[in-house]
């Protein structure tokens, strides 16, 4: 039974000052010029309500460049320094429960064998507050209902808002890291009693059968259905890098004589570069190839490693695509 | 739009081309290009004013040229595009047909001298919002002007949108991509964007057709065009060549003469 | 007192001219400050604008960039583009707020050993007046979590 | 790993006095990739040397560094050190310590600081150098001379008599140009036919020389010692093989009344015709925009009448192409065109004329045989009026420049005058009166000390018709700009010498460098006066600025040496710092996307097209090539470069980025 209670959109204010009398940095969705970011959040004027972040919150466990070791030359020898992940304690506050759905897929990649020390740690110390989508996208890019989920999913949220007829929320806690933030602005939560009027979820009506789906790429490989609907794609990475759940990157040292750093730092497979090989063969030539290994990749052989999706439905990337690759329409189309 | 969709019937019926390179519906409201291969499909083209992506972009693109001759529905900048792109012996003329939509009317374009004759009547300044945003940034400090685009590049994923969909940017292999020496850095950190940004400048000086559609393509809303526009516009001021204006090639920054004025140089 | 800020300054010459001038500097034993580090190149042609955006990133505080004189280039036009190259090249930089005071552009011939060793002293006497060029140097570490 | 030696030289004192050394040793023995470092008092001495060569061998080097004085010194000198001592030449390089360093800085610190720092630039790079092999090039041991006149015969004499074999080619249907036009040559006053005649004989039957006349250069492909040169040998409509220059055909020819060019219109010739009778080779051409049959299909007199039976009406211009190692570039002058000087009244009154036209007037095998005599009525003028600098030195007319040869030319025509018009006066307008050169000076004084030329210092405004009278006026500047007023009989014009017609785009296709008024240029103004910018072109006479036939020849016998000189070698050795555009295995071929953009951007002309093709011949992509013949290293074309496919060598990406880094 989770723990359920109220907070007033007043009382949204309070919460901010107590995360941040704790030593946390608030991020969440803030409208800048014609796109909602996700930043620093100080009032509670600064959080969009409702909208889609252009890109998504992943680079709070996942930055798009991460420091991973330094290193100095000093005569011959090379001597090593280990980098500590810059694991600040953050709540994530008001992303929308798509996103909240995402770090579950980013956690079974870099937990699968290696545990990787930066994600863990940057999790760990995330809190995350979602707020429930109540109106529908109206971009025809949304699909979380077609990938197993639903505007107000709870899946990957600490604490879940959902906003009241009569103004302010319901909290849904979920996690013991949802009653500690809790904790720390008991005025802010009202214990609910009863039932509240909540304003109703979106309606957002599901486009394909993810599992149908998996069934029929698996007969669909040579397909030229790739091949048609990746004519337009141009290859650049807008897509993988708004995603909540593309988890590719690359390794890069930077150097002079002096001394260097490994970054980590975001890659995305529709790119060109990717998959070149050395000797100039690149296994995934054509841009069909790349758009395919994209589909599959999150559709295919997530569930068959993983069994979960390697998309959370967010329709970020259709929204980023500077030639309107939209993913639903796309695997409507695959699902047929 | 009939015209359009009866000449691209016309062409594909008879085999003239194999591919119409247009727009389409896209999602909501929006445009997509779309690759029209057979008569039956033309009525999907649309010509409107939300028609504003060059798609002189998919003139170099391998899996397009792969289908046979192409007829590209064609914007001013797409025009200027296929000059330039002419020039640097990347386009031959029996390669493409430029189904060009001059206000709003079609004109059959069918060889370079044709399309340079037809540029040669448009005027191609930059929108008055851009002007005026380059306007503000040369008045302001040179410390403001680092603060701008500190904060705008601040944004940058380092995605490529902008090189992906600019139609100058065709080239195999870029700089960006050089990795012996890596001369910038593939991480999107504040060095590496600049870096990368000023590239792309340089590269597209005396090369940009100013259509601004690597602007529009930046997922984080970067005024990135404001910078090839702003390279454009320097070589113009001070050598009087500019880019997409002739399939002869005359490049600014390959060629010179002996009295170019400058009065930094001591 | 505090140490006297000494900027680090990285020139790209030319082998013909510029070069061969500071030579000259040197057999004509005329003395200058000791922090420039000198680039051979075969030609201002060969300079990469990109190495000048690399100087700074690296921690130069200032750059020289120097050549043959219009019409005596060794490679009879290498300087003529090179000088179009900065001339949009400078504009650029000033665009995004790169600081021109700290890029020196000349001609220096093989003849012209003083006004090499002005130069440099000017360069470095300007540029140590700026002092540390942080804001590109700081940029290094800005967007790394 | 690289195994790299570091050798810092005291210079004596030079370095040592400045820079701790012992420090910079051993901060370069610190630095990765540095195995080895020593320092010594000289390092360019034999003992030095052989210290380099020994910790080669010794410390199993791979590149070494020697930290002395500047390259621009003795970089050859350690680069063969280096050789010898078993590793590549291009594996060393130096840091200067000496210009750059200790003679520039005081002692100190930050000086030794300097120092390391410098060392370390050159570790970096050298860790990064890669043998380069120097480039040879075979060289086709052929001359192609283009223009034969004084200067083309010249150059072709001199380059056929050193062994090898030259192809002379000339556009117009005899060798000879504007010398043989001249009646007699100052300042010897000898004739001018007397002293080239013999010239044109000996360079026809001379055994390495290959005459083509009535031919030209349509194409030039290629580089030095590797020229492919295209020529189309102009239809003459003559079997050259059976005439045997009997002249029975011009004799015949109906058509007679075209301008001879040769007289400078100052008689007539036929349609069928030698050039002049000393015209080498004597064989004639048929003029086909004159020819009878050719404008009406219906004549043949000629070909009825050859004894030989000679005349081809069907011959065709045929194209050959040679191998050629070196291009002679004798191509000639022009003289400024005489529609230039309606104020002089030239082309409205007859007896205006210019110089040449005197020299065709004054010549013995002339149309006058000799007479002065003016072309209105054939009278003989008994006052004569020249006019200097017509043309030249005015920026109006578009020729700032001095024509050079006017001065002494305007003095011998007065000069012939003098001596053919007893009681004759003539009288010359001029500028100034430039006579430098060999006995030079004492003609024009000739002129006006014994044979009573008046020289007056001014110029002439207007040249009028008065009662059938020219009249010229002008002014004398030495008498305070007094008007000068002659009534003359003939007026003469030094008009201005200018490049040929053609110049600018015979430079084009040649791709050699020209001045603003088309002349060709010369690499260097004083000390590479005959070399072209292009490797292996050279230049001789008046194509390059105006001069006399002393310098034409002295030119002309210059580039010959080069020629020579080029020829005497067994193949092309150069320094392997050229631009290099990458290959790489299918299916990428080359990072080239072939934009071209590098091709203007290269002052060499360097850059080519290669198709890469499949093995069905198809074309699957066309990328840069680097030309290494032509190509000088200067790197421009690298920063042009969008995809880093070119690179220099020697002073490639990888070296100047790890100098970078190293700073």
């Amino acid at each position: 039974m989770t723990d359920r209670y109220t907070i007033t959109e007043a009382s949204v204010g309070s919460l901010l000052d107590a995360i941040a009398k704790s030593g946390r940095r608030v991020l969440g969705p803030k409208k800048i010029a014609e796109r909602i970011e996700i930043t620093e959040i100080k009032t509670a004027a600064d959080l969009a309500k409702d909208g889609q972040s252009t890109v998504s919150a992943k680079g709070t466990v996942f930055p798009k460049v991460e420091r991973l070791l330094k290193y100095r030359f000093e005569g011959k020898n090379v001597a090593l320094e280990d980098v500590e992940p810059n694991a600040q304690p953050t709540v994530l506050l008001g992303i929308r429960p798509c996103e909240a759905r995402s770090f579950a897929a980013l956690d079974v990649v870099f937990n699968w064998d290696y545990k990787d020390k930066f994600f863990n740690a940057r999790l760990a110390n995330t809190t995350v507050v979602a707020i429930s989508c109540t109106k529908a996208q109206g971009d025809d890019a949304c699909f979380c209902t077609s990938v197993g989920s639903r505007p107000d999913d709870t899946q990957g949220s600490d604490i879940l808002l959902s906003p009241l007829t009569l103004g302010g929320f319901v909290a849904q806690v979920l996690t013991d890291k949802g009653k500690a933030l809790v904790a720390l602005a008991k005025d802010a939560f009202q214990p609910l009693v009863g039932e509240a009027a909540v304003v109703p979820p979106a309606s957002v009506a599901p486009a394909f059968d993810a599992k149908a789906l998996q069934q029929k790429l698996a007969a669909k490989f040579d397909s030229p259905l790739w091949a048609e609907q990746s004519l337009r794609c141009i290859g650049c990475g807008a897509c993988a890098f708004v995603c909540p759940t593309c988890v590719c990157f690359d390794i890069q040292d930077e150097a002079d004589t002096r001394q260097g750093q490994r970054l980590r730092a975001w890659d995305s497979c529709g790119m060109r570069m990717f998959t070149l090989h050395a000797s100039g063969h690149n296994p995934r030539d054509k841009q069909s190839q790349r758009w395919r290994q994209r589909v599959y990749h999150k559709f295919a052989y997530y569930p068959e490693r993983f069994n979960t999706l390697g998309c959370v439905g967010c329709g970020k990337c259709s929204r980023a695509c500077p030639v309107d690759m939209n993913l639903k329409q796309h695997l409507a189309e695959a699902a047929e | 739009m009939e015209e359009l969709r009866n000449k691209a019937k016309e062409l594909l019926a008879v085999g003239a081309v194999k591919v119409v390179i247009g727009y389409g519906k896209g999602t909501g409201d929006s445009r997509r290009p779309i690759f029209v291969r057979s008569a039956e499909r033309a009525n999907d083209l649309v010509v409107d004013a939300a028609c504003t992506q060059n798609l002189a972009t998919y003139l170099t693109k391998a899996e397009v040229r792969a289908l046979g001759r192409m007829a590209i529905v064609a914007i001013p900048s797409t025009l200027r595009s296929i000059l330039q792109l002419a020039a640097e012996k990347q386009l031959r003329e029996e390669n493409v047909l430029a189904l060009g939509i001059l206000d709003g009317k079609l004109r059959e374009l069918a060889t370079f001298d044709a399309i340079e004759e037809a540029v040669a009547t448009i005027p191609d300044a930059i929108s008055d919002a851009d002007q005026k945003l380059i306007d503000k940034l040369t008045a302001m400090s040179v410390t403001d002007r680092r603060a701008f685009w500190a904060e705008e590049l601040g944004r940058c994923v380092k995605c490529y949108a902008c090189r992906s969909s600019c139609p100058m940017c065709y080239c195999e292999r870029c700089t960006m991509d050089c990795n012996r020496p890596q001369w910038i850095p593939v991480a999107s950190h504040a060095i590496g964007n600049l870096e990368y940004h000023m590239v792309r400048a340089m590269h597209l000086a005396g090369r940009c057709v100013q259509c601004g559609t690597c602007g529009t393509a930046c997922p984080v809303g970067i005024p990135v065009h404001l910078l090839t526009f702003f390279a454009e516009q320097s070589v113009r001021r001070q050598f009087g060549q500019k880019g997409g204006a002739s399939a002869k090639l005359d490049y600014a920054m390959s060629t010179f003469k002996p009295d170019d004025k400058e009065t930094f140089i001591r | 007192m505090a140490e006297q800020f000494e900027p680090k300054i990285t020139a790209f010459v030319c082998n013909w001219c510029t070069y061969a001038g500071a030579d000259l500097t040197g057999t004509s034993r005329i003395k200058y400050q000791s922090n420039v580090r000198v680039i051979r190149l075969p030609c201002t042609g060969r300079i990469d604008f990109m190495m000048v955006l690399k100087a700074f990133s690296r921690g130069s505080d200032g750059v020289i960039v120097s050549g043959c004189h219009p019409n005596d280039c060794h490679y009879t036009s290498g300087n003529y583009h090179a000088r179009r190259r900065w001339m949009v090249f400078r504009d650029l930089c000033d665009f995004v707020g790169i600081d021109l005071e700290r890029v020196t552009f000349s001609w220096v011939s093989a003849a012209e050993g003083a006004k090499w060793a002005e130069l440099v002293n000017d360069t470095t006497n300007k540029v140590r007046a700026l002092g540390p060029y942080k804001e590109i140097q700081q940029l290094a570490a800005v967007g790394i979590d | 790993m690289s195994r790299v030696g570091v050798f810092i030289c005291h210079c004596g004192e030079n370095i040592a006095g400045t820079v701790d050394v012992a420090a910079v040793a051993k901060a370069a023995l610190d630095m990765p990739g540095v195995v080895h470092a020593v320092d010594y008092k000289y390092m360019c001495s034999d003992p030095g040397q052989t210290m380099l060569k020994d910790a080669i061998v010794g410390k199993k080097l791979d590149g070494v560094v020697v930290a002395a004085c500047s390259p621009r010194m003795h970089e050859p000198t350690f680069r063969r050190t280096a050789e010898e001592g078993g590793i590549n030449a291009f594996q060393c390089e130096m840091a200067n310590l000496r210009e750059h360093c200790s003679w520039v800085h005081e002692k100190g610190e930050a000086t030794t600081a300097k120092a390391i720092d410098l060392v370390r630039i050159q570790v970096e790079k050298t860790k990064r150098n890669h043998p380069l092999q120097p480039i040879r090039v075979p060289i086709t041991k052929k001359a192609l001379v283009l223009g034969g006149g004084i200067a083309g015969i010249q150059a072709a004499l001199d380059i056929a008599n050193t062994g090898s074999p030259v192809l002379l080619v000339e556009k117009s249907p005899s060798i000879g140009g504007h010398m043989s036009q001249l009646s007699e040559t100052f300042p010897t006053l000898d004739c001018s036919q007397c002293i080239l005649t013999p010239r044109m004989v000996e360079a026809a039957r001379h055994p390495n020389i290959t005459l083509y006349t009535y031919s030209e250069l349509e194409k030039l492909d290629g580089f030095i010692g590797n020229f492919k040169a295209t020529i189309r040998r102009k239809a003459r409509k003559i079997d050259e093989k059976l005439c045997n220059g009997c002249g029975v055909c011009q004799q015949k020819c109906p058509v007679k009344k075209i301008p001879d060019e040769f007289n400078e219109g100052l008689s007539n010739r036929a349609a069928i015709y030698v050039p002049f009778p000393q015209a080498v080779p004597n064989k004639p051409v048929i003029d086909l925009a004159n020819c009878t049959y050719y404008k009406n299909g219906k004549c043949k007199a000629c070909e009825k009448l050859c004894p030989t039976k000679a005349i081809r009406f069907d011959q065709e211009d045929q194209i050959e192409v040679h191998d050629i190692g070196a291009v002679v570039l004798a191509t000639g002058f022009k003289t400024m065109p005489t529609s230039n000087f309606s104020e002089y009244g030239y082309g409205k009154y007859k007896d205006v004329i210019d110089g040449m036209k005197f020299e065709r007037l004054a010549s013995a095998s002339g149309p006058t045989g000799g007479a002065i005599k003016r072309p209105s009525d054939g009278k003989t003028p008994q006052t004569i009026v020249f006019i200097a600098c017509a043309g030249s030195r005015d920026r109006l007319k578009g020729v700032p420049y001095c024509s050079k040869i006017c001065c002494m030319y305007t003095a011998k025509h007065a000069m012939l005058y003098q001596h053919k018009v007893h009681g004759g006066q003539a009288t010359v307008f001029y500028m100034d009166i430039r006579a430098a050169g060999k006995n030079y000076d004492e003609f024009v004084r000739r002129a006006v000390e014994e044979d009573g030329v008046k020289y007056v210092r001014g110029r002439v405004s207007r040249v009028y018709e008065d009662n059938g009278q020219l009249v010229v006026k002008g002014v004398d500047t030495l008498l305070d700009g007094e008007q000068v007023e002659i009534r003359a009989d003939m007026v003469v014009l030094a008009t201005a010498v200018q490049a040929q017609n053609d110049a600018e785009e015979l430079a084009q296709r040649l791709h050699v460098s020209y001045d603003p008024y088309k002349f060709f240029a010369e690499a260097h103004p004083k000390l590479r006066p005959v070399e072209t910018n292009t490797a292996g072109i050279f230049l001789a006479g008046t194509c390059q600025a105006p001069r006399d036939i002393p310098e034409t020849v002295a030119q002309a016998s210059g580039a010959a040496v080069k020629v020579a000189g080029l020829f005497s070698q067994p193949e092309l050795t150069r320094e392997p710092i050229i631009a290099v555009v990458d290959r790489q295995p299918p299916p990428v071929f080359s990072h080239c996307v072939g934009c071209f953009l590098c091709k203007s951007a290269c002052p060499y002309q360097a850059i080519e097209e290669e198709s890469i093709k499949n093995r069905n011949g198809d074309v699957l992509k066309v990328v840069a090539k680097v030309n290494p013949g032509l190509c000088q290293g200067c790197g421009t074309c690298v920063s042009t470069c969008r995809t880093k496919a070119i690179d220099l060598q020697g002073y490639s990406n990888e070296q100047v980025f790890a100098e970078l880094m190293s700073i």
